[in-house]
């Protein structure tokens, strides 16, 4: 594919999330597409099923609150010093989302098994933890390089639909750089289609520059992207500019109710002006 | 920047100066999300041990020298290169099996905690994992979790160099039995008797006859936790920070 | 560990370096520390085993030729453009050396699984393959996630006691940047010592630089470090200098016969003027 | 940089140009190490699609867009981001099995060879691997290799999304057909005809009644061969660039 062809406005590029996709997202301190996810909900895309690596955040919350999840599969789900996500939450309590409670390592082995094109990664730990009693898809085995009667926990290959992130910089081949966070890395090669949002396109190749190259996602992993300035707002993007800790506060608190959740989503998702 | 004053040493400080010095000596300690004491304790253990201790602070920015994304922790904690690590629960229960996942039936919780994390796994693999957790009531250690997010012991047989080395809370230090498979009164905060602890337990516990005092921080190790680490620590916790210490960042 | 004490000398790094070590070594167009590997010749190591990752090429002919190894596991022995490695093929003819045949995708499976600290890796493929027949250390079980008959190959955990390579910069806390290089961070994972060369000792904290990080291993996989500026003469390093190619083609020539590789390294590793 | 002057099209072009056109329409193509023919072949069906084909040339420092380390190539195979791929062999048999390890007995191999490289590998995941031998004679053409590096086809059970799809020597072009698990000939080179073919090879192979003779590169097409990508060739295989088009860099 051309270059060219990979750059595309924010509405076309959620456009690529068909209602029903397994999409995943990555924690609150990674890349968040923030704007994207709005433009989601915006949409009205229904029946996601969302894979936190290995957690949600604000991004699961919005989604949840708007309708948009049928279930999750995280590690964990948090706003950060801000507590739970309340939608999450009651969501939970009202059984509306299915959830597959993971564990973080666990999230990390299944996309792995993905990267690699396995059916399954091993995993240490987790014996004796009620996860694996609700997780029918985790098998356990007895160790064969063992001496027998050493039980390992088997985890199933995660391959998203949909990788969902936000990024500092593409370059002009549709290359991605993300620097240390190569759980965005992970999830691009993992993911069928990996659609990103970047703070800005720049007239470069990274690929030719050593020291950019190490942190950049090859444009062969990339599926389409869209420049979308302060894309991570409010959660912020390392090297960039920080959370609005202030609009966090917000959010957390009017989303404790369900009518909460709407006046703010009335008005910092669909932009309508209170009455 | 401002600083509040602090008359006396707080309860947090008690906790986070327990939990420093169990970190004496090691070579490298990871910090979780969530974990705004054991950060603290970490970082004060670092800069009083001359700089021989490292500290990976996940979540932060500058404290944190991963490079290979969200799976280093995991994989450098199976290299047995992570020597002490921190984990809470919605619920501690005496066989240290934590809950972090909700309270009542689970999936429907009635409430809903965050999640498992890396505790599942993390447990199992770090030598020293010290338990923390403020809120010290028999809501919170219960004679047994409503969900095991990560058991307290494993059967012989399994893999598992890692698991509970303390119990950190709001009202004293326990130190963990593997063998009896239980929790032990180590000391009382002060100001708070065994039988406040007793009160407050929701499961058995080992105490000896003597118990003593948990030893605050000393005067120096206080200060620099007030003024260098405090600003250290609201750069990832500045919530934490600023009801803690006043600290705003 | 104080990051003043992970820089020593060049005999002091390869002291590092017991005799009979399992030892991890780049592929020629990666990183290698041919400076370091004259230095562990001169010394007069012995009972090497050497783990390709996943090639041995210059290094390891060197090493074989001098008598240092007692056995290689490796996915190919090359020296590209030259050929076969002359005493490495010499020493297989009059089974002077152990040689365990891979494929490169298992080499760095194994590395994966002892950076994981599992026991074993699954890996797609090698099904039919003769390597199976001679490498009783790899299993094949049922795929647990198949619907039966679905055989799977098991790799064991690949754990070298020395990773050994040269990098182009260390900082002043031990960091050392190796870009894209990822298998040298893969090797510094796995081993239980990690042992560098470098060009330079930069009075930088790498880890400190966004773009820098990226291409970073952290000190803490680091065990001791060398300045050794030109340290990968004659192979070259990508991005500082290039191969010298004649030099390379001289070795390949010399190490024909046994004796013209001792009057190679008589005078390349021991700097005797030839009589 | 100089060009010495080549009077007419050489068997090493022949084969490129057979290879090349097994390429068109394909999006990503990765060439290993120690292939110079295929790796021109690639180069020039890349610019032939007008940068529609990728190509990863390994072991080049330019034409390799990897950031992930040796095991990428090997994921990224088993993502099905790769369409094509090469491989060649010290011994091929007429079931496709491939000989990378050496003649005679092993491990003590007579004649050693380099190794299996990712052969075993990729030779399953791969849909369309090409094989690629310039000797053709009885000695590297076999009946039966005398070490399997990787096998030419499995049991029906097996996961193999990939394998062997066509076998380009110095005097001819195999197709290969799974289901009868043996080559056919699709061409012989100019001035090459079936006899000399059967004669060279040391495996039974299918023979249609007329075979065609392999088409050479166009005018155009050979040109930028031996300008634009020669050089680029040369960058990754000096030595090969030099004998093959008097490339010096």
């Amino acid at each position: 594919m051309h270059a060219a062809d990979m750059v595309i406005g924010l509405d076309d590029l959620v456009a690529r999330i068909p209602d029903g996709a397994s999409i995943a997202i990555p924690p609150d301190y990674s890349g968040c597409a923030m704007e994207a996810v709005k433009a989601l909900i915006r949409r009205g895309c229904r029946d996601l099923h969302l894979i936190g690596v290995p957690s949600g955040g604000f991004q699961a919350d919005w989604l949840i609150g708007a309708g948009c999840v049928a279930s999750v599969e995280a590690a964990a789900m948090t706003l950060g010093e801000q507590g739970i996500p309340p939608r999450f939450s009651a969501a939970i309590r009202k059984g509306r989302i299915a959830m597959k409670d993971a564990t973080c390592p666990a999230i990390h082995a299944g996309l792995q098994a993905a990267e690699k094109g396995l059916p399954f990664m091993p995993l240490r730990g987790i014996l004796g933890s009620d996860l694996l009693k609700y997780r029918p898809d985790w098998k356990v085995i007895d160790n064969p390089f063992g001496g027998g009667d050493d039980p390992i926990v088997l985890i199933p290959a995660i391959q998203p639909d949909i990788a969902l992130f936000h990024a500092r910089a593409a370059d002009r081949n549709g290359n991605v750089w993300i620097g240390v966070r190569r759980e965005l890395m992970l999830m691009a090669h993992a993911a069928r289609t990996t659609l990103v949002t970047v703070e800005r396109i720049e007239d470069a190749d990274f690929l030719t520059d050593d020291t950019m190259a190490a942190g950049t996602i090859p444009a062969l992993y990339i599926s389409a992207i869209s420049a979308v300035p302060g894309g991570a707002r409010p959660i912020g993007l390392a090297g960039a500019y920080p959370a609005d800790t202030a609009e966090l506060a917000a959010y957390a608190a009017a989303a404790k109710t369900e009518d909460g959740f709407q006046r703010w989503a009335d008005e910092a998702i669909f932009g309508r002006v209170p009455a | 920047m401002s600083t509040v004053e602090i008359d006396s040493i707080s309860r947090t400080e008690i906790m986070i100066g327990a939990i420093t010095r169990m970190l004496q000596g090691l070579r490298h300690v990871a910090v979780g999300n969530s974990s705004p004491i054991p950060g603290s304790a970490a970082l004060l253990a670092r800069a009083l041990s001359g700089g021989e201790l490292r500290v990976s602070l996940l979540g932060s920015r500058t404290h944190n020298a991963f490079t290979d994304g969200g799976r280093e922790l995991f994989d450098c904690a199976a290299q047995g290169r992570i020597d002490a690590f921190f984990l809470s629960g919605g619920q501690i229960d005496g066989a240290a099996n934590i809950n972090l996942v909700g309270l009542g039936d689970y999936p429907q919780s009635k409430v809903r905690f965050p999640g498992s994390f890396g505790s599942a796994y993390l447990y199992h693999l770090i030598p020293r994992v010290i338990l923390f957790r403020e809120e010290h009531t028999p809501r919170t250690l219960v004679p047994k979790v409503d969900f095991i997010s990560a058991a307290g012991t494993s059967p012989e047989n399994e893999y598992r160099p890692g698991g509970p080395y303390a119990l950190v809370t709001g009202l004293c230090v326990f130190s963990f039995d593997k063998n009896a498979c239980r929790f032990r009164l180590q000391s009382t905060h002060p100001g708070i008797g065994p039988a406040e602890v007793k009160e407050a337990t929701g499961f058995e516990y080992a105490a000896p006859e003597h118990i003593p005092t948990t030893e605050p921080l000393d005067s120096a190790a206080l200060r620099l936790l007030r003024t260098e680490i405090s600003r250290q620590v609201a750069e990832t916790y500045p919530g934490f920070a600023a009801k803690t210490w006043g600290v705003v960042i």
